[in-house]
């Protein structure tokens, strides 16, 4: 008996301990971490959707509840006035979900760029989804209006050779955006409004 | 040889040997010196008889002390040496060379003892008989522990190329005849199954036997299928007939039982075919123990370094080394291979192709028992692949692609695991 | 400080739960396991890798207390804990003298005579139960390599003449390949035996003489040149007694087949 | 037996190099070794962890209870896990992100237990740090090699600075999972023939 | 329904834990080497991953969410497999010495056994419910089994063949694990 | 005793059907030979580089590794030339050279010699090869892209391609008999249905091959995408598309019948051959590769023992 309270004890008293380790450490770099995630998972698409614009849109960003979901909207000041947002949409891919950020300018409706943030396509080919500026530009000047399609599907939209898989993953990815972005506009110009 | 058709299509047919494209009888003149090997280890000590000890045509001749076992000289003469002899399968052998005489005396004591084919009993066929041509099993008839209720005649011969028991039922049917009622009187058996092929019905059915047809293809005439196909009883893996009650006997034997009885003499003289490096076949008379060298000799065949002599059928039978090895009651035929005829024996890896699958009669996954045979698992491939329902008919060598020796594997692997199981037994 | 009571609390809550929990499933659950197992699985990592290919420590620890698997199966572990089961095993790893093997025959390719030439499974085994294998002595290697094959330890290889060669740093005197030669060819002798008679034929001289080279033809010379009275001759074959035997050589040179050979290393 | 420090060390590179001479810890090693910095990362964060349990274990070797020891040493490896996963996220986040979820599951890769059990529980504190540091290193040189060959040959690329110029068109397979596997297998293959000379 | 199906499908073949994760690759070479211990092994990993899934669910929602604590998951869930698999072994050992022998000695193995974790930690991530949880547990374990089934019956053959001594073993497996993987491919874009 | 001669010894049976690993093979190259020569004629040059670079270095490679791990060169028995060929059959006349020499490293040694050579390997060779080379070269096996530089009296299409991004109305102008002649986009060797047939044919009568394999392969896809088509045909082709195209030829003639990853009995052998079937027309219609060929016969090869499982009892045999 005695041994079985031993283990006990020992047990406990290392699990709390460990516990309360932990907790400090979490405690101090917590900050850090949110503003890290940020960065490095949707900062650079953000940043070159909303290319020369004189804010940090990481830092001036908003929320908006659509549903369940609270969706982060990142305001773009171009020429001292907020006008674009870049937000995210989700299409399905060769190897799973893509995350992709698109950038809309209220003043016109017009998708100003688009960028992919996260896939898990196969390297070298699938992956061109998010290097290859020629496939990402196609989107730019689009209305938000139409359903994006590629060519094979009967759209306007150029295929990545090899990997139509991805290309309509993205596709139907901006699509959704378009769609959140129909819905949520008027919020959205709510918002802005803050930023000047 | 009989190669692979251009259809593969479709199983292989193995037609047996016919003894109609069998030349006549050819008899083979005594030989000078015989040898007669007796199947019982040899043992110096205990010996009952010494060099030059004189021996008759027919004599029965006792080995050792405290044993049963005996031989049957066939010819008239003096033991001229004793040696031992290891044949296969760690079989170890006594070998008795006899000096043959140039007159020829017949011995006499199997006459008195047998007392005319009326008076059969079992014991004089167990006491004389075993060394009878055709090997009759006579001990399975007296082995107390399995009780015999069916005999089986075989009168097809049950590997290719040979013709000796056709030979038999065409030339000698009364003794067939004779022998099968001594048999029934000596072991009161009454169940007797005759085996013929087609083209023996007519002959066989004379004997007013009841006979069953047995396909001419090999292997039909192999006891395990002959049990399945006309008795209907499945011998369990790892048993034979006999522990089922069915003993099988060649009709060379049961005319070997009649003619003894008939005559007072023990026969001597084997019937064998003899198949020459061309592939023609002769039909031989020759005496037990005759050196094959006499016959090749009588036939003007000469061998030469790399050739191969083998006797017995084509696919079960065995090689032996020297060319003076002698005929033994149930050496059936001797054949003769040129060493560009001697197919290459490889240790290529089994390639899968199936075609061991499809030509086993005993439906044994040979393409796995053989992978663990090569590695040496002899005890999995018995639990888990069957390896004692192979009825050893080598059809899968004979087929294999990649030329392995698939048949030597799974005798060897049979033996060794009862060498193991024996030797288990005798230690704990 | 709140996060950080609050984490202790749930993790201390968890530890104490859990290990209650499984305290008194112990008591409750006991079952007898074999206390020699226990001790091996005490030793063992307890890390349940699967890297020996048991089902888990004390699966593997019950292998070995069955003598199924070797002591050092546990290959996380490393020598330490090899070590160790030994020592619970009391197969202790110091145990007087080693024996080693040495290949009784020395009738190589062109020394001993064939009576044929043998095709088929590449395994003496299986050759010896053709007529008795190829080789004319009924003793000698049949040199298809079986126990190269068997052994455990990658000790025996086969040399270019047709005999195998043993490797005695690596050989552990397992035994395997005396049990798998069916002419027990290889034989167990002591590491410091120095001197043996390389041969296993019981055949009479005469016979030897006619098939092999390299045969012992019971001629007795050995033992009469052996001062120690080390070497007798048992049916045609000179067997060198290891425990008397010092080495000095005089037999050497009285064999006429030259098959009393020095066993250390020139 | 006593070996010195050195020597403890030292069989971690070689003789007793994971996973290729104890056959263990293989799925990070098949999972994160996609780039060589990934395998790095990984293998760091393995010294990392492996270092600091081994030391606790080893001072708290007297304490622990024999009956509860695996209970306690996957406290100890937890904790440092945690410890790690919270310092990766907050300081080098991409590379956390690439590892995912490989970086909790170092907790149950059996390197680490099986080290804390055959070394640590028995040995004392500097033996101890050497162990998890030779041992740490040669888990870390494997997973960079197989990361160096699967991303050289799989993307073309050294620590994504493109090596072969614009005209090489990668070998995909050596990046997908089932290269993964045949690159390790090849691998422990090449070190046994190195192993047996 | 439907939806279950599918993702029940993408958890056995398309995201196959073993072969598409890499999770679970040690006792996967260990336990492979024979048919028998394979499938044993299976089973105990459906047994054992479907009550882990399940109950580190729960911890998570309703003892690590409603605190903050989600950073100490790691922790809480290798505690609470390693005590639930040696609970589970003692109970069988007890109590249903039959079972025990056909998959018990299997399950301290799974304690180390990435898979199981790795299935836990993915749930929580995905943020499946409680009803999906359930069926990705069962499916990814039924998907190890089946991985770990067809490369038993693979190696067996392996075993017997005439490998080069160097690739003997683990190597040549590892690379049949690469065959599989790469057979698996198949799958991709199916659920 | 004193003779001379030493004779032969050996175990029975002293007599074999003459049957040789290496006649079966340069049967095989019979049967492959009237596709690649229609292939040589559409294709010209390219193709018979393709073809004798795929052979030779195959040969290479087996006769390297042989050299290198000093066991017994193995490339008299024409195994590594089959295997160099057929994979050169499945290539596209444009593949490059690099892709060729890899391909044949991995079928001759990750494929084959790895696991013991002929008869030890699990999954066929070839389609082990091309499998890792087409997920990793995808554009060098979109044959429409590939071979867009020739110019035929017939539309370069390659079928499963245009069905697979267009629909069943892409395919509608292809004609049986225009299929069976290779008027097709596709591998060197694969696209001669008429060919392939005979010589499958051949193989099959030769008894080198399995009817049972074959057949069940054919009949597998057939079916299957029959049931689509019932469903749904404007989305899914119908059998005849799916029988004449890709590889589905050279698939059920020439990788399924593969001896050492494929069952031998006769139950197993159906089984193998028409889930091998399903799962082609499967990975066409709804998986993500254009050609489900490969990848079934690779999921079929690993289930192999499984399924081998599935046999007669032997004779005697207890329990």
């Amino acid at each position: 008996m005695r041994e079985i309270i031993k283990m006990i004890v020992v047990l406990t008293v290392l699990s709390s301990f460990s516990g309360g380790l932990l907790a400090a450490i979490r405690g101090g770099t917590k900050e850090k971490i949110e503003y890290q995630q940020l960065v490095f998972v949707k900062g650079p698409a953000i940043r070159n959707i909303l290319e020369g614009c004189s804010n940090d849109p990481i830092v001036d960003r908003f929320k908006i509840k659509d549903g369940d979901i609270e969706r982060s909207f990142f305001v773009g000041v171009f020429d001292g006035k907020a006008n674009t947002v870049a937000f995210e949409g989700v299409g399905k891919g060769f190897g799973g979900d893509i995350g992709l950020m698109v950038g809309v300018s209220i003043d016109d409706d017009k998708i100003i760029g688009m960028g992919v943030t996260t896939h898990s396509e196969t390297p070298g080919i699938g992956t061109k989804a998010k290097t290859d500026p020629k496939f990402s530009n196609q989107f730019k000047g689009l209305a938000v209006v139409e359903p994006y399609k590629i060519k094979p599907d009967g759209g306007g939209i150029d295929a990545i050779s090899g990997a139509t898989v991805t290309s309509r993953g993205v596709c139907v990815g901006v699509t959704n955006a378009a769609e959140i972005y129909k819905r949520l506009k008027p919020q959205i110009a709510d918002k802005i409004k803050e930023f000047k | 040889m009989i190669k692979r058709s251009f259809i593969g299509l479709l199983k292989p047919q193995f037609e047996c040997g016919s003894i109609k494209d069998t030349p006549s009888l050819k008899q083979i003149p005594t030989s000078k010196e015989i040898t007669l090997l007796s199947n019982c280890p040899f043992d110096k000590k205990k010996l009952l008889f010494k060099k030059k000890a004189p021996v008759k045509t027919g004599q029965k001749l006792l080995l050792y002390k405290e044993s049963d076992e005996y031989i049957v000289s066939s010819v008239t003469g003096q033991v001229s040496s004793i040696s031992s002899y290891i044949g296969d399968f760690g079989q170890s052998y006594t070998a008795i060379a006899i000096e043959v005489a140039d007159e020829e005396e017949m011995d006499d004591e199997f006459k008195s003892a047998a007392g005319g084919s009326q008076n059969a009993t079992l014991e004089t066929v167990k006491n004389y008989l075993a060394f009878a041509p055709g090997n009759p099993p006579v001990k399975l008839f007296t082995d107390k522990d399995k009780p015999i209720n069916t005999i089986v005649v075989c009168c097809a011969d049950s590997d290719l190329l040979i013709t000796t028991n056709q030979y038999i039922v065409q030339s000698d049917i009364d003794a067939i005849k004779n022998g099968i009622s001594i048999l029934k009187t000596a072991t009161g058996i009454n169940d007797i199954i005759m085996v013929a092929s087609q083209s023996q019905m007519h002959e066989v059915s004379a004997t007013g036997e009841k006979v069953n047809q047995v396909n001419d293809t090999y292997p039909s005439a192999l006891p395990p299928l002959i049990m399945k196909d006309m008795l209907g009883k499945v011998v369990p893996a790892g048993k034979n007939p006999e522990d089922i009650g069915v003993c099988f006997i060649s009709a060379e034997a049961v005319a070997s039982i009649g003619n003894a009885f008939n005559s007072g003499q023990i026969p001597v003289t084997k019937i064998l075919t003899l198949v020459k490096k061309d592939g023609s076949k002769s039909l031989v008379s020759a005496r037990i123990g005759t050196p094959a060298s006499d016959i090749f000799k009588a036939f003007n065949i000469t061998l030469s370094e790399n050739d191969r002599i083998i006797f017995g059928g084509p696919m079960t039978g065995s090689c032996v080394y020297s060319e003076d090895h002698p005929v033994q009651p149930d050496t059936d035929a001797i054949i003769v291979q040129d060493k560009d005829d001697i197919p290459v024996i490889s240790d290529y890896p089994c390639t899968n192709c199936g075609d061991c699958i499809r030509v086993c009669p005993a439906n044994i996954q040979i393409n796995l028992l053989v992978r663990f045979l090569e590695t040496g698992q002899y005890q999995e491939a018995a639990d888990q692949y069957d390896l004692y329902s192979c009825i050893e008919c080598g059809l899968c060598s004979y087929v294999c692609v990649s030329g392995m020796p698939i048949f030597q594997y799974i005798r060897v692997a049979k033996y060794e695991l009862d060498r193991a199981n024996t030797a288990e037994a005798t230690n704990g | 400080m709140g996060p950080i009571l609050n984490a202790m609390v749930a993790m201390g809550g968890l530890g104490l739960v859990l290990s209650i929990v499984l305290g008194v499933a112990s008591k409750v659950f006991y079952v007898y396991v074999d206390p020699k197992v226990v001790a091996v699985d005490e030793c063992l990592p307890g890390a349940n890798c699967g890297g020996c290919g048991y089902a888990g420590c004390s699966d593997c620890a019950v292998a070995m207390v069955a003598g199924e698997a070797p002591p050092n199966a546990c290959k996380a572990g490393g020598d330490d804990i090899t070590e160790a089961v030994a020592t619970v095993l009391g197969v202790s790893a110091e145990s007087a003298e080693r024996d080693i093997i040495s290949i009784f025959c020395r009738g190589t390719h062109t020394a001993a005579e064939r009576k044929y030439s043998y095709k088929g499974v590449l395994d003496c085994r299986a050759a010896v139960l053709l007529a008795g294998g190829d080789k004319s002595c009924m003793y000698g290697c049949l040199g298809l390599g079986t126990c190269v094959v068997s052994c455990p330890f990658d000790a025996l290889k086969m040399g270019e003449d047709g005999l195998p060669v043993v490797n005695e740093k690596l050989c552990t005197g397992c035994g395997t390949c005396v049990a798998i030669c069916p002419r027990n060819i290889p034989t167990l002798i002591k590491e410091s035996q120095k001197v043996a008679a390389l041969c296993s034929s019981h055949d009479g001289g005469k016979v030897v003489k006619a098939i092999c080279n390299v045969g012992c033809q019971g001629c007795g010379k050995c033992k009469k040149a052996c001062p120690e009275k080390a070497i007798i001759v048992d049916k045609f074959l000179a067997i060198v007694d290891g425990e008397k035997c010092t080495g000095c050589g005089e037999c050497f040179e009285e064999c006429p087949t030259g098959i009393i050979q020095s066993l250390v290393a020139a | 037996m006593a070996k010195s420090i050195t020597q403890e060390f030292v069989k971690g590179l070689w003789d007793e190099i994971p996973p290729f001479r104890l056959v263990l810890g293989l799925c990070p090693v098949l999972a994160v070794t996609k780039s060589v910095e990934n395998g790095l990362g990984m293998g760091v964060a393995v010294v990392f962890v492996l270092v600091c349990s081994n030391i606790l274990v080893s001072l708290l070797r007297n304490i622990i209870p024999s009956k509860v020891r695996i209970a306690c040493f996957i406290v100890i490896i937890a904790t440092f896990v945690i410890v790690v996963e919270l310092l990766m996220q907050a300081y080098t986040y991409p590379l956390f992100l690439k590892l995912g979820i490989f970086i909790p599951l170092i907790v149950v890769n059996c390197v680490l237990l099986g080290r804390a059990e055959a070394f640590a529980y028995k040995n004392g504190v500097i033996a101890s740090i050497a162990d998890g540091l030779g041992i740490g290193i040669g888990f870390t040189i494997s997973l960079t090699a197989l990361g160096a060959l699967r991303e050289v040959f799989g993307s073309g690329t050294f620590f994504g600075i493109s090596v072969f110029g614009p005209s090489f068109q990668p070998f995909t397979f050596m990046v997908e999972a089932p290269g993964a596997f045949v690159c390790l297998g090849l691998m422990l293959c090449m070190m046994n023939l190195a192993g047996n000379k | 329904m439907g939806d279950y199906a599918l993702l029940a499908i993408s958890c056995i073949l398309v995201n196959n834990i073993l072969l598409a994760q890499y999770l679970g690759c040690c006792p996967f070479m260990g336990t492979s080497k024979k048919m028998e211990t394979a499938i044993g092994m299976g089973m105990a990993v459906i047994f054992v991953l479907v009550m882990a899934g399940s109950i580190t669910w729960l911890i998570d929602a309703y003892v690590l969410k409603p605190f903050g604590l989600e950073y100490l998951r790691t922790i809480a869930f290798i505690l609470v497999i390693a005590s639930l698999v040696q609970f589970v072994e003692m109970f069988l050992r007890k109590s249903i010495p039959g079972l025990y022998k056909g998959l018990g000695i299997f399950l301290p193995l799974i304690t180390t056994n990435c898979a199981v974790m790795g299935v836990c930690l993915i749930n929580i991530n995905e943020e499946y419910t409680f009803i999906q949880s359930l069926v990705t547990s069962f499916s990814y374990a039924a998907g190890f089994g089946l991985a770990l089934v067809l490369f038993a019956g693979v190696r067996e053959r392996i075993l017997l063949a005439r490998v080069p001594k160097p690739l003997e073993d683990t190597a040549i497996g590892l690379v049949t694990a690469g065959m599989l993987a790469l057979a698996f491919f198949a799958f991709k874009g199916m659920a | 005793m004193v003779d001379n001669n030493r004779f032969i010894v050996s175990h029975a049976p002293f007599w074999h059907d003459g049957s040789r690993i290496s006649t079966r093979n340069y049967n095989i190259a019979l049967a492959a030979l009237p596709a690649i020569l229609l292939g040589i004629i559409y294709y010209g040059m390219p193709a018979v580089g393709v073809v004798s670079l795929s052979i030779s270095s195959a040969i290479i490679w087996e006769f390297a590794f042989c050299r290198i791990t000093k066991c017994s060169v193995t490339i008299g028995d024409g195994s590594a030339a089959i295997i160099g060929m057929i994979f050169g059959m499945l290539l596209p006349a444009t593949a490059p050279w690099w892709l060729i020499i890899i391909g044949t490293f991995v079928a001759i040694i990750i494929g084959k010699q790895i696991y013991g050579g002929i008869g030890a390997n699990p999954f066929n060779p070839v389609v082990v090869a091309i499998a890792i080379v087409m997920i990793s070269w995808r554009d060098v096996f979109d044959f429409n892209e590939a071979l867009m530089n020739y110019d035929f009296d017939f539309a370069m299409v390659y079928p499963l391609a245009a069905l697979k991004h267009f629909g069943v109305s892409a395919v509608d102008s292809f004609s049986m008999g225009d299929l069976l002649m290779g008027k097709q986009s596709g591998g060197i060797g694969s696209t001669f249905g008429l060919g392939l047939i005979a010589g499958g044919i051949y193989l099959i009568v030769r008894g080198i091959i399995r009817w049972e394999i074959s057949l069940s392969f054919l009949a597998g896809i057939f079916i299957t995408a029959l049931i689509f088509n019932l469903n749904d045909s404007a989305r899914y082709a119908g059998p005849a598309i799916h029988l004449f195209t890709g590889y589905t030829l050279i698939g059920a003639f020439f990788l399924a019948t593969e001896d050492s990853s494929s069952p031998v009995n006769f139950i197993p052998m159906l089984i193998y051959g028409a889930s091998a079937g399903l799962l082609t027309v499967l990975i066409r219609n709804i998986g993500v590769y254009v050609d489900g060929v490969i990848f079934a016969i690779l999921i079929m090869n690993l289930v192999n023992p499984l399924l081998d499982k599935i046999h007669p009892k032997a004779i005697g045999r207890v329990a």
